[in-house]
């Protein structure tokens, strides 16, 4: 398990690498400059500034130069934000992010098992009907349109919660997540659903019936462990896809987390912001999706104790 | 009064495309301490039969649409679904037919042993208690260090040892009926042996009524005191053991009881030059690893030859490596070191590209006949696509061709347009030999082709087989764990262990005359399928 | 395929094998239904339009639905039934597109990452790893600029999207797939490794692939909405589904009109599609039953 | 692993459990943010996005302008209502009376927020350092009226000393032009020409260094009635009185939080759910809403702000007048703001809004499609026939891209000529703009101060903001020249008269409508200016809580 770990996080070094390559020559070769403005700036005030960013020097000169940074882990200084670094930023935003992500994640996770298990039961009847186009819905419904709903219903109409926020007045963590999580609650839902349904036939299953087990015990005990490793397979891209989409909802409530720094960024032309989240996240994809493999192997006894080696 | 007393026992599955009469008006009963034997081919309706005494099989489709089953007194098919519960795994248990997949994965078998224990006897098991309790029983059914193995996953253990933790666990509250669903089908056979010792030496000490299932009238010729046979759902023949095998009244019996692959093989009458085809030369076929430790050497320097026109049987128990064997000889395997050469040709030095013209003139048959056709290619795509790949028919002649093949198999040319899963697993065996010999090959290897068959098709195939190698002079390595069915079959056979070539000789002396411990040990293991003699033999065993 | 085999009894195909199990197959025949439906209204929506999409009632302005103006009209006054089947074209159209595109793309190099496998596989899904990885919105506002704006960038920006997830997919089930025996037994016939991706490969991945594509069509159609909102795509007075919802959206208090009519345009395409694929899936599928 | 239950899932279910609950648990508190600021003296302000930096000499957009407002203060302030300057640091004024030279008398009470002295000197240093070019300061041109103070800036002088201001004493500071300025007062209360302070900027960097730490919490020193308290990055900026401020005595609020308020669809539902005072904007469609009902919260007046396309006259078609002024003349301006915009904007045909400090355009154009039919028939395309592709861009936005849907029909509808449209991305849409890569292109500009000069020297021909490639060199010696030495106030406004009608009848510029600022703002809130800088002065405001009860009963 640890070899495998360290051949991963060793593969990720050649990825993460070509990420910032590409993302360097991308940003660098977008339209317009990060300090572009409407009112015209003077040439010598551009001048200026770009020399006080390394902007004069040649391409490869900074990416060099960039390449030192990163490795003594500095992300360099926002152009967006003087004074404020890169680093700096990210640790703003980042406990914000992960925790609307970690709820989000929760959220679908136990919602969309239930509803999946719940369906799996009674396959191809209401019970089974009622949840699943509900997530067929729930995949479908942009997170720029639920969001707008539940605020309307929650926020405004009804007045139990807060429209915007985050950690200012309390229960303003509860729509974000919800809107966030949906997608991936719905997701989940058909995955386990599909995943119950091939486990629930499996010949253990008959013979934990055998034993005179009670069926919800066969269920949760028998029956889930097998059922959740592909949901677990599915969290480590669901995060990377969390991380995608937490822009829209942190817009929508007005969060500060660290999908808006990106956003922005990107249309600031902020370009040390812009290298740095991507490297960021980019880790943090690889991370998630190394998490997930490592648990979706733990999970299953074979794999975790075995010596990996299968029959031929 | 029986233990239990089924009376009329009727059920059908309802399905869309009309009613099947799973079981079909059958009646048994059980006595304490005495062992039912029930066998019938596949899709006879006997496994159906016990599930549905204990309520286990999907409703819908399957419906109970008449009959009682009394178990002391009580009709299970009425009870209502706690009391039922409170029957499974504690009056009435059950032994599956595959260890492989009736435990599961994700638990220790500690874990599944002591549920049983816990969820029935109404906490009056502690979870220690419990354990103590489970780890006497493995000691009982012969697990070696049981207080270690308790927190090990299935996957740690054998196949045997697997069905050992089944027998346990059906075991561990005592019952009174014990249900053997083909419990030693998917074992070998010196496993097979061990585990009917133990079941029968269980049902002794405990008292037990034991309902046992079988496909295989040589498992049962030892072990049951009454026989029930089956087909398609009706009961062909009931009666004590002896009865059943030495006077048999059905015709469906008398079938049975001819098909079961005996003696030797019936001479071909035309002698053949020992000219020999292949030539294997220290054969390597190393898996995996890392590391030393890693590595399994399933294939570990092996030499001989297979001569023009015979059949080489090779016989060995699973994981002997005589599978990857025959694939490493067809380059199907990673060959690690040695020689293949086919009438003098280096196969094992040609690269992919080269090896095309090869591929033609060696074929395989599988043992799964469902897993090795596409589901998703008729039977005429299946038989065309070689044809078509080596040229062998253009697009005009391919039509005639497939049906010229498939009357070869035996198979209706009606079906040319169905697909894999609408025929029964003979059928299907039928066109994966069909596939093989469509290129015209010289040489084929056959994997275990009968293995996973009922008894009467298997007679049909090995008899497909040996009159195709006839027909078209085929050279090939019959691979099988069963010995009944080499001894049938082959001209020489090799005893496979443990990666390496233990003994080889021709058939006959090969019988008579075992020079290696393990190949005796083989013979000695196979069930005969003559209640006496198995008894005896089961006796001598023993001591 | 040729004469001599249509002598043979009972020819069928392993398609006119699926379409007989999908006529019985109601909630299919359904979705069938709807989705030929949307595309006829599609192709004819020239000629079959009540007004023209961009024609403007200023001084009618957002109006709910009447007599003349069955769907209600949106803010410049434009009749919104009309722009609904105008928008279906777009949509239709980016979806179908696009998604094959993906659908290209992904199948064929999960399918060769996981047949090939070892050294082959790990470079091509690290790359699909790259790809994840990368800055979406750089990216568009990069091939905006390089490239100027069509519609068949915006399939190609979206295919270069969807493919990736379709990619794992694909590899997950062929890597199961190729230990299988048919497969060896495809080896052993001495097929190439092409052949047999193409042949045996392929069509067996095609259950899960039908289903993430009836997911990809709706959400490739709301991320088009995105890329036109952000200037690669259509441009108004053109429209689309995705860009309807989103300008709905905007006003879904004020004028709920102009969200719910495409919002149900939308999500019936989703639905009929859900019912289409799975039946498709079930009907390619000659193991399920043909009850 | 003898457990019943996985440990994973075990361990996850009581994680969720906890959170869940903690994150429900205190849910549905009665009492909303704006209730309890309006009891506690604090306002809560929409404004638009998280500030970049609050550097005055730095800081150029609107967002920062509102916090710099509250934090600091300039020589002279504005009247909320008339805009005529008042008293700031300076507490009276002499201008000479040639207009060159002014003596401003500074209050010998005025601190910085430390507790610091604050004096003539603070000026002079602060100038200094804003015309430092390494510093970047956008708004270096708002010094240009004073004596070689561009000369200085460009680097053609080297000796500060040449610049015109002086310290006379410690509350006593001149300040010399190069031309009368009628507007100079008025650019005293931009933030550019706010005063710094010194020992914090030298503590965190060199004076000219950009993106030093001095203006963060716990940091900036500011001489404003506000003090800068908490800030956190994209979540609020909260500033709090300063009891060193010579006027703290009338500050009225004890804090005011300012929120980046990205998304207005958003900003109007927290205005509606209570989370905020103020909002930044209006979403276009709620405003119909808000005026139906009537209480008074929406608020719209009238901006110093002109919104109007750039055509790109080096485009061959484009580059004829008559097709420019034929285009001008088919859009129905008077449609667009009352159909489209719905908020109070003016339609307009000249570039300058009207009442600039007394300045009214004058213009000859109209809305007139027989005219612009035959004027577009004369330039060689009778009814529209052969007029080639012509493509309007604009910036990504609602707005922009109504106006623009509106105008593209009904240059179909009166010319029956086809555009296309084209929105970019913002700063793509600035390169394409800034590189005349475009055909007719969206724009508007925002007065910076309230004189015509702002609005007109724009078109100049080297000019930065031009990017219409239009040239007059006459137009440039009228407003370089002429206009600067003008007589009387009068005079120069004619001056300006003749150069825009001479811009209309080129017409390198379609002008559609004049900005209205439109906030939804609660009824709590006293002494809200309307002006058309939409300029607050933080210090007169205060909350009435008895107001909004009233309201809220209505």
């Amino acid at each position: 398990m640890l070899r495998f770990a360290a051949g991963r996080l060793l593969q990720a070094i050649p990825v993460l690498l070509v990420v910032i390559t590409a993302t360097f020559l991308l940003v660098h070769s977008a339209p317009g400059g990060p300090f572009s403005a409407e009112k015209a700036v003077p040439a010598e005030v551009i001048k200026a500034l770009e020399a006080q960013y390394q902007l004069d020097q040649p391409l490869w000169k900074q990416y060099v130069s960039y390449l030192g940074d990163i490795v003594n882990g500095n992300f360099g200084p926002s152009f967006k934000y003087p004074g404020r670094s890169v680093n700096e930023l990210i640790a703003a935003g980042l406990p914000i992010t992960a925790e609307l992500g970690l709820y989000a994640m929760l959220i679908a996770v136990l919602i969309g098992i239930s509803a999946g298990v719940f369906a799996s039961l009674r396959p191809n009847t209401l019970q089974d009907y009622v949840p699943m186009s509900a997530a067929m819905l729930g995949i479908c419904m942009p997170s720029f349109l639920l969001g707008p709903l539940l605020v309307l219903i929650f926020g405004i109409y009804l007045e139990w919660l807060p429209v915007s926020g985050w950690g200012d007045i309390p229960g303003d963590k509860i729509l974000p997540s919800i809107t966030l999580g949906a997608a991936y609650a719905a997701y989940i839902a058909r995955l386990s659903r599909g995943q119950m349904l091939e486990v629930l036939s499996q010949d253990y299953i008959r013979t934990a019936r055998a034993k005179g087990l009670p069926e919800p015990l066969i269920v949760v005990k028998h029956a889930l462990r097998g059922g959740l490793i592909p949901v677990v397979a599915f969290l480590g891209p669901a995060f990377a896809g969390l991380l995608g989409g937490s822009f829209v909802v942190e817009t929508i409530f007005q969060i500060p987390g660290l999908g808006r720094f990106y956003v922005q960024a990107a249309f600031n032309r902020d370009y040390t912001m812009i290298l740095g989240m991507t490297i960021f996240f980019a880790s943090l994809i690889i991370l998630f999706n190394l998490l997930s493999d490592m648990l979706a192997i733990w999970l299953n006894p074979k794999l975790r104790h075995g010596s990996g080696a299968a029959k031929p | 009064m029986a233990l239990l007393d089924v009376n009329g026992l009727k059920v059908y599955f309802h399905t869309r495309n009309g009613v099947v009469k799973a079981v079909d008006d059958v009646s048994l009963s059980v006595d304490a301490g005495k062992t039912l034997a029930i066998v019938g081919e596949s899709g006879s309706g006997k496994s159906v039969l016990c599930y549905s005494l204990l309520d286990l099989l999907p409703k819908p489709p399957a419906r109970i649409e008449g009959g009682v089953a009394l178990f002391d007194g009580q009709d299970l098919l009425t009870c209502s679904k706690q009391q039922m519960r409170g029957y499974r795994g504690n009056d009435i248990a059950v032994i599956f037919q595959d260890p492989m997949t009736c435990l599961n994965p994700f638990l220790t078998i500690g874990e599944q042993l002591i549920e049983p224990l816990i969820y029935h006897r109404d906490a009056r098991y502690g979870r220690q208690q419990a354990r103590r309790r489970a780890i006497e029983l493995l000691d009982e059914v012969g697990i070696a260090g049981a207080e270690a193995r308790f927190d090990a996953y299935p996957h740690e253990f054998s196949g045997g040892m697997r069905q050992r933790v089944m027998i346990a666990m059906a075991m561990i509250n005592e019952p009174r009926l014990l249900i053997c669903d083909e419990p030693t089908t998917a074992l070998d056979v010196t496993i097979q042996a061990q585990i009917l010792r133990l079941i029968k030496n269980l049902q002794h000490t405990h008292n037990v009524a034991v309902i046992f299932i079988s496909h295989d009238l040589g498992v049962v010729a030892g072990l049951a005191d009454q026989i029930l046979v089956m087909c398609a759902g009706k009961a062909m023949e009931t009666g004590d053991a002896e009865q059943v095998f030495y006077r048999p009244e059905s015709g469906y019996t008398k079938k049975l009881l001819a098909a079961i692959p005996e003696g030797a093989k019936s001479a071909t009458g035309h002698a053949r030059p020992e000219v020999p085809l292949l030539k294997i030369e220290h054969l390597k076929t190393w898996f995996g690893g890392h590391s030393a430790k890693d590595t399994i050497k399933a294939v570990d320097g092996v030499s001989f030859e297979i001569r023009q026109g015979e059949i080489l049987g090779l016989v060995g128990e699973s994981g002997s490596g005589k599978s990857t064997l025959g694939r490493s000889i067809l380059r199907l395997a990673p060959v690690t070191a040695g020689q293949v050469s086919y009438a003098g040709t280096e196969l094992t030095a040609l690269s992919a590209r080269q090896l095309v013209p090869w591929r033609r003139k060696m074929q395989m048959i599988f043992q799964d006949p469902y897993a090795s056709l596409n589901p998703r290619m008729t039977v005429f795509e299946t038989l065309a696509e070689p044809l078509l790949y080596h040229e062998l028919a253009d697009r005009r002649s391919v039509a005639q061709q497939v049906e010229k093949l498939m009357d070869e198999v035996g198979l209706a040319r009606a079906y040319v347009r169905k697909y894999p899963h609408e025929f029964s697993g003979g059928q299907r065996q039928r066109i994966a030999i069909g596939r093989a010999i469509a290129t015209k090959p010289q040489f084929i290897v056959a994997d275990e082709p009968a293995s996973a068959l009922d008894v009467t098709i298997q007679a049909q195939i090995l008899e497909l087989i040996l009159d195709l190698v006839d027909r078209h002079d085929l050279t090939m390595l019959f691979i099988s764990h069963d010995l009944s069915v080499v001894r049938h079959i082959s001209d020489r056979v090799m005893v496979m262990y443990q990666g390496k070539i233990l003994e080889q000789n021709d058939t006959e002396p090969l019988w008579a005359e075992p020079k290696h411990s393990y190949t005796r040990q083989l013979l000695e293991a196979i069930p005969l399928a003559d209640p006496r003699l198995e008894r005896a033999r089961i006796a001598a065993a023993s001591q | 395929m040729s004469t001599a085999l249509a002598t043979a009894e009972k020819g069928s195909s392993l398609w006119a094998d699926a379409w007989i199990k999908l006529s019985r197959n109601h909630l299919a025949l359904f979705g069938l239904a709807v989705v030929l439906t949307l595309c006829l209204v599609s192709l004819l929506t020239p000629w079959i339009a009540p007004y023209g999409y961009e024609q403007q009632n200023l001084m009618l302005g957002a109006s709910p639905p009447s007599a003349e103006h069955w769907l209600g009209t949106d803010v410049f006054g434009r009749d919104m039934l009309t722009r609904i089947m105008y928008g279906g074209r777009v949509s239709l159209l980016v979806g179908f597109i696009a998604t094959a595109v993906a659908l290209l793309i992904g199948v064929l190099w999960g399918a060769v990452a996981g047949f090939v496998g070892g050294r082959v596989d790990t470079v091509m899904m690290r790359m699909v790893d790259i790809l994840y990885a990368l800055p979406f919105m750089i990216f568009i506002v990069l091939l905006m600029v390089v490239f100027g704006r069509n519609i068949f960038l915006l399939f190609f920006a979206i295919g270069a999207v969807e493919w990736l997830t379709m990619a794992r997919i694909v590899r997950g089930q062929v890597m199961s797939l190729r230990r299988q025996e048919f497969v060896e037994a495809a080896h052993s016939l001495g097929l190439s490794q092409w052949a047999i991706i193409r042949r045996h490969i392929i069509p067996n991945t095609l259950g899960p692939v039908i289903v993430y594509t009836t997911l990809t069509i709706p959400s490739v159609m709301l991320l088009e909405a995105f890329l036109s909102f952000l200037g690669l795509g259509i441009q108004p007075p053109q429209s689309s589904w995705g860009l309807l919802i989103n300008y709905g959206v905007e006003t879904m208090e004020e004028y709920p009109w102009l969200l719910i009519f495409p919002g149900i345009a939308l999500s019936l395409t989703l639905f009929a599609l859900n019912f289409l694929g799975d039946g498709l899936r079930d009907a390619l599928d000659p193991r399920a039953s043909k009850d | 692993m003898k457990q019943t239950i996985p440990p994973p899932l075990r361990s996850a279910s009581v994680l969720t459990v906890c959170l869940l609950g903690f994150a429900l648990g205190a849910c549905g508190s009665g009492e909303n943010r704006v209730t309890a600021g309006n009891r506690d003296g604090v306002l809560h302000w929409g404004n638009a996005s998280e500030p970049q930096g609050l550097d005055p000499h730095i800081a150029t957009g609107v967002p920062e302008h509102k916090i710099i407002m509250a934090l600091m203060e300039g020589l002279v302030l504005k009247d909320t209502t008339t805009l005529e300057p008042i008293p700031g640091v300076a507490k009276r004024w002499e201008i000479s009376d040639d207009g060159l030279v002014y003596t401003f008398y500074l209050r010998e009470n005025a601190r910085w927020s430390n507790g610091d002295p604050h004096n003539a000197h603070d000026y002079v240093w602060s100038w200094w350092r804003a015309l430092q070019p390494a510093l970047g300061n956008l708004y270096a041109y708002m010094y240009f009226p004073i004596k070689n103070a561009q000369a200085y800036y460009e680097g053609k002088i080297s000796d500060f000393d040449q610049v015109g201001v002086k310290a006379l004493d410690d509350f006593t500071l001149q300040v010399s032009l190069n031309d009368p300025t009628p507007y100079f007062l008025q650019l005293l209360d931009h933030y550019s020409l706010f005063p710094v302070h010194r020992p914090t900027i030298e503590k965190f960097g060199a004076p000219d260094e950009r993106g030093t730490r001095w203006t963060f919490e716990g940091n900036l020193v500011g001489n404003g009635a506000f003090q800068l308290e908490e800030w956190k990055i994209n979540r609020y900026v909260r500033v709090g009185r300063n009891p060193y401020y010579w006027g703290a005595g009338d500050v009225k609020l004890n804090q005011i939080y300012f929120y980046p308020t990205e998304n207005i669809t958003t900003e109007e539902r927290m205005f509606r759910a209570g989370q905020l005072h103020y909002t930044y904007e209006v979403p276009v469609d709620k405003v119909a809403v808000y005026q139906e009902k009537g209480s008074g919260e929406l608020q719209i007046y009238p901006y110093l702000g002109s919104y109007f396309y750039r055509f790109n006259t080096r485009v061959e078609h484009l580059s004829d007048r008559r097709v420019r002024r034929a285009l001008a003349m088919a859009v129905d301006r008077q449609q667009i703001t009352d159909q489209v915009l719905k908020a109070g904007q003016v339609p307009s045909y000249a570039v300058t809004p009207p009442d600039t400090m007394g300045y009214f355009p004058e213009s000859d154009l109209t809305f007139d499609p027989d005219k612009a039919r035959a004027l577009l028939t004369e330039a060689g395309y009778p009814d529209g026939a052969g007029f080639p592709k012509t493509e309007i861009l604009y910036n990504t936005s609602e707005e922009h891209r109504k106006v623009a849907v509106a105008i593209q029909q009904m240059w179909k509808q009166y010319l029956n000529i086809d555009v296309t449209l084209l929105n970019q991305e913002w700063k793509v849409y600035l390169d394409s703009e800034t590189n005349m890569d475009y055909e007719i292109s969206r724009a508007s500009w925002i007065g910076d101060y309230v004189d015509p000069n702002n609005f007109l020297d724009m078109w100049l021909c080297n000019g930065g903001n031009n990017r219409t490639g239009w040239c007059n060199p006459e137009y440039d010696r009228l407003v370089l020249e002429a206009a600067p030495k003008a007589s009387s106030h009068e005079e120069r406004l004619e001056i300006f008269k003749t150069a825009e009608k001479m811009l209309l009848a080129d017409m390198p510029v379609l002008p559609i409508y004049i900005y209205t600022s439109k906030h939804l703002i609660n009824p709590a809130i006293r002494n809200f200016p309307k002006n058309i800088l939409n300029q607050p002065s933080f210090k007169d405001i205060y909350l009435d809580p008895s107001a909004a009860r009233v309201a809220e009963a209505h």
